[in-house]
């Protein structure tokens, strides 16, 4: 109340209107996204608790905290609510939302409505899929397996695939709204090759959210319709091939780690090179390789079933494509590195973040090697090996892309400073505390613990302590943000249109931007990430 | 908190010497699978060590304080042509050499002895040759490979064990086979690594690798025939033998020597006579129809357990290499349900014909 | 508005052309010609749905971008079909086990 | 906003000009043909890997189907979107009862159809060929003749993706109603003009979609194998 009767405020997005109504029913992306960040955060907190119960069980190898059937629940939940309802939508559409149309100097996304949709999409499909959870849960894990899924679960299947089938079409809608945008939106000026790296990552993002998650709507509806109406698609007792499910299945849901990873990269090309006051180094190979990762994505998901049963040769195919993408990564994380080259590299949060971000990548994705690696990945496969190479790359990656790339943006969105210190302190706890969790779980999963155990042989035990410890501390790290991002909201100093003096034409506007961004279309002349010319005029300035 | 003190007190100390790292290598296999990840574990701290000291140095040496003013550079068409070079070739021998153990792993070598496998929710049954049944333990002889054929009653399995450092899906359907031969006595975790339901993690047992003689002791003791005798009876039980005669005569191909020979399907195809088919053709007798016999066979999907199908498939092949008994003409033809005579002479060969020759040659194309 | 406008005579031909292809896709249908059948219902399926796009949804006269679009979402699905149909197609490859367990048994 | 200008008013405010806006809409629709395309294909696959796999029980279930009234349905649907190029022909000329009159037919042609396939589903009813506790196909010596390896579970298989496909395909026509009442409507109110017509184009290319992908289901589902 005591910034609504302030008169000098300057009319931005947040106070242009009032009331439930004016959110529930905006049609500004930087509204929509803030609409996701609670949502998305609310979520985040769910899966969360999910994955305190499950490591909580690990403690011991006995299964003694819960059942059994419990347990599965919980993992499964973990896993669906992480995956669908936090990181897919995480990045893009909490801060692809609020940043691509300002990025490319335009008003709005190029379809509003259709962007509201989305989100409300979000909401019935999360709705669903959480009315699933209170109302008998589901234990199929998140893949949902056949004829697991189809035929011997007893919980509620159908309506949690039909809750992730109607988010599906959230995401279609967001990914397509992208493209659009980033296609025909574009100021003038803003040719290709001044884009900001962030956005050829969404748009490489977008790409696979159109191109692949209409498969695993399609494939959702079929086991949804194979319970419901007793269709047979991937009935063993029919001649139907459970591994054709796993096929169509893992077209998107392989894919689906470059929609959490690469906005994630777009993040960290924006920080690095604004908190080493450079460009960044080879800015068309960092580009092209986000293009890269969409598109030879979509060749490898066989990975996942080397030992499922597949052929011999299939196999072979599937793990060398699987090496041609390690490619673009590897070149990404040496070009983030080339970037700190002959810079001036300040140490604020998000950089803290970068740090992290390109380490745990790096180990995430040289484990990814390892499960690449055929023979090898016969044993590793389905064991505590994979579990923790997965949240190398979504946790250590993905979340730490989303922290930093809040951390970074949270003065454009809010119009406030966030406490450095306990940033800081927090982004140490995220890292450590990561590492603690996840590292003894490629220990564990090598002596041959398999995921999805409730119970375990007792000479894993140590690790899993090791492990669970880890997580109380990661835990604490990531409820610290939430925290002091609540109380900057009011306490937190107010934020300078270009606190890091930044380039981008996000920083060109006013801190919170006004509801239609630009007072005037902006005419674009520079390239991206034009630090040199920032710092002559910030130097002029100095000497004026 | 007091569980947590309790549970290190007493499952934590006791198991605090057996703190492995590192799993035990009990298979012929496990050597080539743990070189390879030697290679990749020290591959992986050369990289992120590089890289995390690379940041480091950069981070520090280029800091604001120290560089106030940064320096553009542009980028550099050769590093990044040697970035993009060097790990592709370190990929490609990892690939090479992958693919290689893969191969190894999932081609049995000739002469493997043969368990068979059904998984179930959540139980491991295993069917030897010789006739043992057993739940959960696995007897194997060191130093004999030992191929495993597997399937599922139910949901998708995954029969998995670390010493041997092997793993493969078991799937309703269909057979699918892994093998491994040991080198170490001793009892190894087995486990089940795809989620299965609820007693997922109670899906576990052993695997006991004995000496070759007490292996021998141990399959020889206490049965009651074997496994292709077991089998015989579910062939007599079901009226198989009514069909499928040992003679020219049946209404069914003769069944003797089938496994493994080339089969010549009604519609022209050939295909090798392996475990999955012969189970397709009791499970689904119409899918395959050799060549010269009639869709008549009634499916027995349904009527038959996973442990019986296990075998039948047993005796089929045991059939071929003089192991069982050949099917006894039981009833007279004429009392049949179904229509008598092949529709064309029958193709299969006469039971007394050499082993070795193929029931059908093959096509020259293929 | 800048869209090109098509003459109605245009769209008549193609709905007569669709028609004959439906016709003749039947009738094909009725012959034996082997595998060729699947062939030629595909290639008159193909052919059918490109008159629809190039002429009733204007593809002919959009910009560049639509024809990528286009282009890329069958490229997609070819991948997602192809890809697919090399575990299928290879699967009984790997059956050569079973030959190698046959001549064991032999030699015993 | 306010302009009483149709060209101004129906500019939305994060648009340069009209040409934008329309291209806009364009590439969108177009777009998300594109993720139809996708989420067919996930059912595309599905059929040609069984197709391969179970060829012959595949045809003999495919020659169960009559197929007189897929052919019927296929010049039916043909001729709707003849009927909805030339309301997009229309709009674009400002003709406004020529649109409404296509429109209209547009509609029925598309009722006809679904009349069709639902006789034909009652078809499938009667003859037990619904997948479920009730199916059952019966091999009749005819077809046994014809095709070798007939497995009655795997027609099971077939005809789960024939109702799967078509279902989709009849669910997606049923949204297709929706959008063209709407345009209905709105063309009766005259909100449309030659300078602004883009929601009647985007129905049309959402229409002409639903023809193909039809285009492609009847020699899939009716014409595998038809020859004696």
């Amino acid at each position: 109340m005591a910034t609504a009767v302030q008169p000098v405020e300057k009319t931005n997005y947040l106070n242009a209107d009032y009331g439930i109504k004016s959110w529930l029913l905006t049609t500004d992306h930087k509204r929509i996204a803030l609409l996701y960040l609670a949502s998305v955060t609310f979520f985040f907190f769910i899966g969360g608790f999910f994955a305190m119960l499950i490591r909580l069980e690990l403690l011991t190898p006995a299964g003694d905290l819960m059942q059994a059937d419990t347990y599965n629940k919980v993992f499964t939940m973990h896993g669906v609510i992480m995956v669908f309802f936090f990181l897919i939508p995480s990045i893009p559409a909490v801060l692809g939302n609020f940043l691509v149309p300002i990025m490319v100097g335009a008003k709005d996304l190029a379809f509003p409505k259709i962007n509201l949709a989305s989100w409300y999409l979000y909401m019935i499909g999360g709705g669903l899929t959480l009315y699933g959870l209170i109302n008998g849960g589901l234990d199929t894990g998140w893949t949902f397996y056949t004829p697991f899924s189809t035929t011997y679960s007893n919980t509620n299947v159908s309506i949690v695939a039909i809750g992730v089938f109607i988010n599906g079409f959230s995401s279609i809608f967001t990914g397509l709204n992208f493209i659009v945008t980033i296609h025909r939106m574009r100021a003038p000026g803003l040719t290709w090759s001044r884009l900001p790296l962030f956005l050829w990552a969404h748009y490489a993002t977008a790409v696979i959210m159109v191109l692949g998650t209409p498969v695993i709507a399609i494939t959702l509806l079929l086991v949804a319709a194979e319970r419901l109406l007793h269709l047979g698609i991937f009935d063993a007792k029919l001649g139907g091939d459970p591994l054709l499910f796993q096929h169509l299945f893992w077209f998107y849901s392989h894919p689906a780690v470059y929609i959490m990873i690469l906005p994630a990269m777009g993040v960290i090309s924006e920080l690095v090179t604004c908190f080493s006051r450079k460009r960044v180094f080879g800015y068309n190979f960092v580009a092209l390789a986000s293009i890269g990762i969409a598109v030879i994505g979509f060749l490898v998901w066989a990975h996942h079933m080397f030992v499922a049963g597949i052929s011999v040769y299939a196999a072979m195919v599937f793990s060398f494509l699987s090496y041609l993408v390690a490619i673009p990564s590897a070149i990404k994380v040496f070009n983030w590195t080339a970037t700190l080259y002959k810079g001036s590299i300040r140490f604020d949060t998000p950089m803290l973040y970068v740090f992290g971000f390109i380490g745990l990548f790096t180990i995430g994705g040289m484990t990814g090697l390892f499960l690449a690696a055929l023979g090898l990945d016969v044993h590793v496969t389905d064991t505590y090996f994979v579990v923790a190479h997965f949240h190398y790359i979504m946790v250590g990656g993905a979340i730490m892309g989303y922290l930093g790339g809040l951390h970074f943006w949270w003065p454009k969105i809010t119009g406030r400073m966030y406490p450095e210190s306990w940033a800081k302190l927090s982004a140490l706890l995220v890292f450590v505390g990561f590492n603690l969790t996840f590292f003894p779980q490629f220990v564990v999963g090598f002596l041959g613990m398999p995921r999805r155990y409730h119970a375990y042989p007792p000479e894993y035990q140590i690790l899993n302590i090791l492990s669970t410890a880890g997580a109380s501390v990661l835990a604490i790290g990531y409820i610290f943000p939430m925290i002091y991002f609540a109380w900057s909201l009011r306490y937190g100093k107010k934020a300078p249109a270009n606190p890091w003096n930044a380039a981008g034409l996000e920083w060109t506007i006013p801190s919170p931007p006004s509801t239609f961004n630009f007072d005037e279309t902006p005419v674009v002349t520079w390239e991206a990430y034009n630090y040199d010319e920032i710092e002559e005029t910030q130097e002029a300035e100095v000497v004026g | 908190m007091s569980r947590t003190q309790k549970v290190l007190e007493q499952d934590g100390l006791r198991y605090m010497p057996n703190f492995p790292l590192f799993p035990e290598r009990a298979s012929t296999l496990a050597g080539h699978v743990d070189a390879l990840y030697f290679f990749l574990v020290a591959l992986t701290l050369v990289f992120s060590v590089a890289i995390a000291l690379g940041i480091a140095i950069l981070a520090i040496r280029y800091r604001k304080e120290r560089q106030p003013k940064p320096i553009q550079v542009e980028g550099s068409l050769a590093l990044e042509l040697t970035w993009t070079i060097i790990p592709l070739g370190i990929t490609m021998v990892i690939f090479i050499w992958a693919a290689a153990i893969y191969f190894y792993e999932t081609r049995p070598p000739k002469g493997a002895m043969e368990v068979y496998a059904v998984g179930k929710q959540w139980m491991w049954k295993f069917e030897h040759v010789e006739g043992q049944r057993e739940i959960n333990t696995l007897h194997v002889p060191l130093g004999r490979d030992v191929r495993m054929i597997m399937t599922s009653q139910d949901v998708i399995h995954s029969f998995f064990v670390p010493a041997f450092r092997t793993k493969a899906d078991v799937l309703p359907g269909r057979y699918t086979s892994v093998w491994f031969r040991a080198t170490k006595t001793g009892r190894y975790h087995l486990f089940c690594a795809e989620y299965c339901g609820t007693q997922h993690s109670g899906m576990i047992g052993e695997v006991v690798v004995m000496d070759p003689a007490d292996y021998q002791q141990w399959a020889q003791s206490g049965t009651d025939g074997s496994l292709a005798s077991f089998g015989e009876k579910a062939f007599q039980q079901y009226g198989c033998a009514m069909c499928h005669r040992a003679d020219t005569q049946g209404r069914g191909p003769n069944l003797v020597g089938l496994y493994g020979k080339q089969v010549l399907l009604d519609d022209g195809r050939t295909l090798s006579a392996d475990e999955t088919y012969i189970r397709e053709s009791i499970m689904n007798p119409g899918a395959k129809i050799a060549s010269g016999f009639k869709n008549i066979m009634p499916t027995f999907e349904g009527q038959i357990s996973e442990e019986e199908m296990v075998a039948l498939v047993a005796y089929v092949k045991a059939l071929g290499n003089g192991m069982a008994n050949p099917p006894a003409p039981v009833a007279n033809p004429d009392n049949g349900v179904y229509p008598v005579t092949p529709n064309k002479e029958p193709s299969m060969a006469a039971p007394n014909q050499q082993k070795s020759a193929p029931i059908q040659p093959k096509p020259s194309g293929k | 508005m800048s869209e090109h406008i098509v003459s109605p005579k245009i769209y008549v031909s193609v709905f007569l052309a669709l028609l004959v292809f439906t016709g003749l896709t039947y009738s094909i249908a009725l012959i034996n010609l082997g595998p060729f059948n699947a062939i030629v219902a595909i290639t008159i399926a193909m052919i059918k749905s490109l008159l629809v796009i190039l002429f009733f949804m204007h593809v002919k006269y959009s910009p560049k971008m639509t024809k990528v679009s286009i282009i890329s979402g069958f490229f997609f699905l070819l991948i997602l079909l192809g890809l697919s149909m090399t575990d299928y197609i290879s699967r009984p490859w790997a059956g050569s086990f079973s030959k190698a367990a046959q001549q064991d048994t032999q030699q015993r | 906003m306010s302009d009483s200008q149709t060209a101004v008013h129906v500019l939305k405010h994060h648009f340069r000009d009209m040409e934008q806006q329309n291209e806009t809409a364009s590439f969108g629709m177009w777009l998300f043909l594109v993720t139809e395309i996708m989420f067919f294909g996930g059912l595309f696959c599905a059929y040609l890997i069984y197709r391969v796999l179970y060829f012959d029980s595949f045809a003999a279930a495919s020659s169960t189907i009559d197929v007189k009234w897929g052919a019927i349905n296929t010049a039916v649907l043909i001729c709707s979107s003849l009927t909805m190029a030339m309301a997009v022909h229309s709009a674009a000329l400002g003709k406004r009862k020529a649109l409404v009159g296509f429109l209209v037919l547009t509609i029925i042609l598309g009722g006809v159809f679904l009349g069709i396939k639902g006789k034909e589903y009652y078809d499938k009813f009667e003859e037990n060929h619904v997948p479920g506790s009730n199916y059952h196909f019966i091999v009749e010596p005819e077809l046994a003749h014809k095709f070798h390896a007939i497995d009655p579970a795997k027609t099971e298989i077939f005809f789960s993706l024939y109702f799967i496909m078509t279902g989709l395909h009849a669910t997606h026509m049923v949204v297709g109603f929706g959008l063209l009442l709407w345009l209905i409507i709105a063309s009766m109110k005259g909100k449309f003009s030659p300078g602004y017509y883009s929601p009647v184009e985007m129905v049309g290319l959402y229409w002409h979609f639903v023809d193909i992908v039809w285009i492609w289901l009847f020699p899939l589902l009716y014409l595998i194998s038809r020859h004696h």
